[in-house]
């Protein structure tokens, strides 16, 4: 069956984080991090093997990073590694099911345990955290 | 392999990526880090071989962690069979590539080969 | 020419009965190929409104006993059962309940891990096993999901069928059309068993789902079994307003009240004994003379009613026990059930008429078997005690199931199939009604038919009103609603709906020239102008056969075996 | 005995003093290449809910429209559809509760459209068959003599929240993951799953973790929990798989 017969929201469906809480928000910073770390890491290698080529080429690497848009990028690999660093701990606990409540009968109206504080204030500390550690970072490097 | 399997090795891989990490980062940290970026301390860094060995694991670890992401990102995706055999093929390729070539820099750098 | 495509067995309904019967007849034979044919999909039918209890003897050590259970149902019909299909289901049930217990079935449990039981209306022991207040729910996902394990089981879901095809003597095949498609086809058979449930929406306020329109009754009787005991309706005496919906009896089992305008539990006056749990017959009979002497109140819709007052239950006790219409009542009606009375007032609920079987399920035409609430092999008589029709849908789906399989074991067709029959059928559904001409739009008249019948033959009857209510229904008959307007094939329902309009009429016609006939008052029929029961006259049932013209109405002659009829008090 | 006159009972015939605009996605694929939308006017009490509105529109304006519905009182799971962007149970929501004069209903997402509102559940049903959904032991066909096995109300606890699921697919039109993946199994047939690997009475856990452990299993849930937030029911699906996945990963057992 193809994807329109199947009336798939696609990737618009999957990627849009406004209609379901933050929970959702979480998912989508969850696989955006984790893709730009991706994208860094294989960046980072490709960097750092200058060194290879001797003083010359590193310092020109590095002069080439430490620039204001290099900073820039570095802070935001900052942020998204502890986004992705906090969040990805909250999700394996709650993957091991963790922290997701216990089941039971529930009352009408129905609140879900799943979708409970613990996980709303971990979820929001991640961004909270990542956000300071991007402003450290920023003070750091531009600090000097 | 199962995919129990696959994403045990994820969620480990990132654990220990967890601790790894932190003290790669630390470690520019522990100097000035326009310091510690220096050639020759980044050189001495290479030469200190605990110290090299850890790189070398955290890459082939966040390599896996990495590009199974990205697997795992894809096949939700699109499906199919041969798409599917392609993805997986296709990320163990490129996983094998970073493993090789940030090896080959963290190993002849240490072996002093610069 | 129709396409066809064939079965060995052929279950027409997919509620608690159809479910049962699939699997005992799975169970019994891996071999045959089983198609469980539907017009709404599997876990959607009826039965899963069903709310308060499936009544069997569990606790023999603590009392109850087969024998008390098979006399209060008797008593309950007001002595028009038959005796020897109440000891059937009576003594069969409770190895049913320990077997949808084996199944998954989520039965609430006692302190000590034995399935639990609750009062429910007409019982002298607690014996409506229950599960919370979704009995009928948790037991449609037991079959549904047992029916997962076997793979001879074809579901055919959203199938509307329209006729039962046979040559005179023996069953050879439905018609049906699939809804997502709009293709319409014969299904060939050797066996079929009718399942299709009540037909309770021939009344406007009802407790049905608004799938349970009469087509099934509609269609075996077209094909010439009888419809029996039809003018047996039962009233709930809690449909909540405005929606109708259901707050289950055993909201009474667990110990709510009634209430009138004076603040009194009236029951007393009429039930001093059972009070509030007494049958529902005399509990809506009780409910509407309060109303009618002005001991009602008004409710915001402009509808008389009383109240149900379960605020001394508890809220921990009513979400425990009774979620479901917890729930119901703060949706629909922004009512809290332990901070707020409830209003309610007598709703259409059950019929105790339909196909009539023998104490097989078997119905007059050789192949074809009815089971469950379509059916009427004549267990509840003149009024069903409460859980006891889930009780019925589950024994007699298993019984037709396992004997529909054995008579396809032995059966072989060699009659050439009529063809004939189906284009004939074809013509009168797409030349008649889809391809039809009229002006009038038909869910108004399907309105008008359904508040008629809530007028009229509602719990109490007399001749006039119902005499009027048929020469209305004959009236709105011939007015010109036969038409589709919807002209597409797929997922037509106006072409569905205007079928289901068109079974109305027959068996409405039924039910009041069944409440004409019967000059006296039993169980759910009560009649103003025959205030009592008259056991010389009418210690029998009512068969009506398919005329173009009018019914046949027949008498049948009721079994009693052990229970002499005597004077029902509670 | 007195007069009939109090048996008239027609909630419906009270005048209705508010109107609002109910916009349908009309669309059926086998004719048209494209859902569109048309507006109806409809009355409408406190009381009356989104299905109310449909069917009014149905029986009155347009006869045409496709909606299925079956007990108008959220448990037989057959009304499920977008309103105003969300998915919901129509026979659940009830208009005033919108808050909204312009009520708009589409298909949900992620089930192939058969016409206007109405979606195919062929897959949803299959996927649940697929991962065994009843008691599976050697002994669960009784013989005579046979009584129950025995469980508590706490063990009945541990699934009973499962056990409500209605089947209505509002889970799996919203997951994120099924928006994209068409093979995923979803959070409706995961938690049947863990309904019954969490019943006392079932011996089939193994076999239910080895089906649900696959590449388009288990796994391909991220806890974006969303399914919860949208059931009807209180099933929670999002606790469900996630404890299963807890007997998988080695944190349960
Ligand atoms: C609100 C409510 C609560 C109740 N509570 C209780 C209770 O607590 N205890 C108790 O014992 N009883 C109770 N009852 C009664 C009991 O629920 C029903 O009698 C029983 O569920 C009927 O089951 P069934 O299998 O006969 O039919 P249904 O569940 O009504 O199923 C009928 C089936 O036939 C199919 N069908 C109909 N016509 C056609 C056609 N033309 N083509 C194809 N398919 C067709 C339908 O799609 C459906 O699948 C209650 C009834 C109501 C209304
Ligand atoms: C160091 C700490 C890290 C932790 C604790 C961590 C944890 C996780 C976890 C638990 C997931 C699974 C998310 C899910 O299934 O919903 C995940 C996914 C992923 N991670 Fe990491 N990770 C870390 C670092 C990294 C790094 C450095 C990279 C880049 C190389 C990376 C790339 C990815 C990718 C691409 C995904 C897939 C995204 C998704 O499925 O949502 N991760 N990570
Ligand atoms: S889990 Fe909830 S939302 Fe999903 S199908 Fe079941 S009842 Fe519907
Ligand atoms: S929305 Fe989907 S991702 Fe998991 S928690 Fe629910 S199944
Ligand atoms: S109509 Fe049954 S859930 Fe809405």
């Amino acid at each position: 069956m193809t994807r329109v017969e199947e009336n798939k929201e696609g990737i618009k469906g999957m990627a849009n984080p406004t209609r379901y809480g933050i929970e959702r928000v979480a998912y989508l910073l969850m696989r955006l991090t984790g893709l730009g770390l991706l994208v860094y890491f294989v960046a980072h290698i490709a960097e750092t093997s200058s060194i290879l080529q001797g003083k010359v080429a590193w310092d020109e690497m590095l002069a080439l990073t430490q620039t204001t848009g290099g900073h820039i990028i570095l802070a935001l690999v900052i942020g998204m590694c502890v986004f992705h660093t906090v969040n990805g701990i909250r999700v394996m606990l709650g993957h091991g099911g963790i922290g997701v409540g216990t089941p039971g009968r529930l009352d009408y109206p129905y609140k879900p345990p799943s979708q409970n504080a613990r996980h709303k204030i971990a979820i929001y500390s991640s961004i909270v955290l990542a956000a300071i550690a991007m402003m450290y970072g920023l003070a750091v490097m531009f600090g000097e | 392999m199962r995919e129990s399997v696959i994403m045990k090795i994820h969620y480990g891989t990132a654990l220990a990526a967890v601790a790894l990490v932190a003290v790669h980062v630390l470690f520019r940290l522990t100097q000035n880090f326009a310091e510690s970026l220096e050639y020759e301390s980044v050189i001495a860094n290479y030469q200190f071989l605990p110290y090299a060995g850890m790189l070398e694991i955290i890459l082939i670890l966040l390599s896996i962690h990495g590009f199974n992401g990205l697997r795992v990102i894809l096949i939700e995706l699109k499906q199919g069979r041969s798409f599917e055999k392609s993805v997986t093929y296709g990320c163990i390729g490129a996983m094998a590539l970073v493993i090789l070539y940030g090896s080959r820099t963290i190993f002849l750098t240490s072996m002093g080969m610069t | 020419m129709v396409d066809s495509i064939e079965y060995d067995l052929l279950i027409v309904g997919s509620g608690l009965a159809g479910l049962r019967a699939a699997i005992a007849a799975a169970k019994k034979s891996s071999k045959l190929k089983i198609a469980v044919i539907s017009k709404v999909q599997v876990m959607r039918s009826h039965s899963v409104s069903a709310e308060g209890g499936t009544a069997a003897v569990l606790f023999e050590e603590e009392g109850d006993t087969i024998e008390s259970h098979i006399y209060d149902t008797i008593k309950g019909s007001d002595f028009l059962a038959d005796q020897d299909v109440v000891v059937r289901l009576c003594k069969e049930m409770p190895q049913e309940i320990y077997q949808l217990e084996h199944w998954g079935m989520p039965w609430s449990r006692r302190k000590d891990g034995k399935i639990g039981q609750r009062m429910f209306g007409g019982y002298s022991f607690a014996r409506a096993s229950y599960a919370a207040d979704k009995v009928g729910f948790y037991e449609m996902q037991t079959l549904y999901d047992t029916c997962q394990k076997f793979e001879n089981i074809e579901f055919f879901n959203e199938w509307f069928t329209t006729s039962i095809i046979h040559d005179g003597q023996r069953f050879l095949a439905v018609t049906a059309i699939e809804l997502s498609s709009g293709n319409f086809m014969a299904i060939k058979g050797k066996a079929l068993i009718i399942a299709t449930g009540g037909a309770g929406r021939i009344y406007s306020y009802s407790t049905y789902a608004l799938s349970s329109t009469p087509d099934g009754l509609d269609m075996a009787y077209r094909a010439g079994m009888a419809l029996k005991d039809m003018e047996f309706v039962q009233f709930h005496p809690t449909g909540i307003l405005p929606s109708g919906i259901l707050i289950t009896e055993g909201a009474r089992g667990e110990g709510g009240y009634l209430l009138n305008n004076k603040e009194e539990r009236f029951m007393k006056k009429y039930a001093a004994g059972k009070m509030e749990l007494a049958p529902r017959d005399i509990v809506c009979r009780a409910m509407m003379t309060e109303m009618n002497d002005g001991r009602g109140f008004d409710h915001e819709t402009g509808v008389r009613c009383l109240k149900l007052d379960l605020r001394h239950l508890g809220d921990s006790l009513i979400k425990e026990k009774l979620g479901a219409i917890r729930e119901i009542s703060i949706k629909f009606s922004g009512l809290d059930p332990s901070q707020e009375l409830l209003d309610v007032r007598p709703v259409c609920h059950y019929m105790m008429g339909g196909i009539h079987t023998n104490i097989d399920g078997a119905t007059e035409l050789q192949g074809v078997w009815a089971a469950g609430e379509a059916a009427c092999n004549s267990t509840h008589g003149a009024n069903r005690l409460g859980a006891n029709s889930t009780s019925e849908c589950i024994v007699w789906g298993r019984i037709t199931g396992e004997l529909a399989v054995d008579y396809i074991q032995k059966t072989q067709i060699t009659t050439p199939f009529p063809h004939h029959l189906v284009e004939a059928e074809s013509k009168r559904i797409y030349d008649g009604i889809f391809r039809g001409n009229g002006d009038v739009n038909p869910y108004e008249i399907r309105q008008q038919l359904t508040d008629t019948l809530t007028d009229k033959a509602h719990v109490y009857r007399n001749e006039a009103g119902l005499v009027e209510g048929l020469k209305k229904i004959r009236e709105l008959k011939n007015k010109a609603w036969k038409h589709v307007d919807d002209k597409a094939k797929e997922y037509n329902t106006n072409f569905t709906n205007v079928m289901e309009l068109d079974s109305m009429f027959r068996v409405a016609e039924v039910v009041l020239i069944g409440a004409i006939n019967r000059k006296e008052s039993r169980g759910g029929h009560a009649r103003t102008d025959y205030p009592t029961r008259d056991d010389s006259n009418f210690l029998h049932h009512t068969l009506a056969y398919y005329d173009p013209k009018e019914p046949i109405m027949k008498k049948h002659p009721v079994t009693i075996t052990t229970y002499k009829p005597v004077e029902r008090k509670y | 005995m007195a007069a009939q006159s109090t048996q008239i009972s027609k909630p419906t015939s009270i005048p209705a003093s508010k109107y609002v605009t109910l916009r349908i996605s009309k669309f059926n694929p086998k004719k048209e290449s494209s859902p569109k939308f048309i507006d109806f006017k409809v009355p409408y009490q406190k009381w009356t809910t989104v299905l109310d509105a449909i069917l009014h529109v149905k029986q009155n304006l347009d006869h045409s429209i496709g909606v299925r519905y079956s007990c108008r009182q959220a448990s037989c799971g057959s009304c499920g559809m977008k309103i105003n962007g969300r998915p919901a149970l129509a026979c659940f929501t009830k208009i005033i509760e919108l808050n909204s004069d312009v009520i708009t209903v589409e298909p949900m997402n992620n089930f192939p459209i058969i016409r206007d509102l109405v979606v195919g559940f062929e897959r949803m049903f299959s996927t649940h068959k697929k991962i065994k959904p009843y008691i599976i032991r050697e002994d669960s066909e009784i013989t005579p003599g046979t009584k129950e096995f025995l469980q508590t109300p706490e063990e009945v606890e541990k699934y009973i929240q499962f056990s409500n699921c209605i089947k209505c697919g509002l889970c799996n039109s919203v997951c994120p993951t099924m928006a994209t993946d068409s093979s995923f199994v979803g959070p409706q047939a995961l938690a049947q799953a863990y309904r019954y690997i969490a019943d006392t009475r079932d011996k089939g856990k193994k076999d239910r973790l080895k089906i649900i452990d696959d590449s388009h299993g288990i796994w391909r849930c991220h806890f974006a929990g969303s399914c919860s937030q949208v059931c009807p029911k209180g099933v929670d699906p999002a606790m469900g798989i996630q404890l299963l996945r807890g007997y998988l990963l080695g944190f349960r057992s």
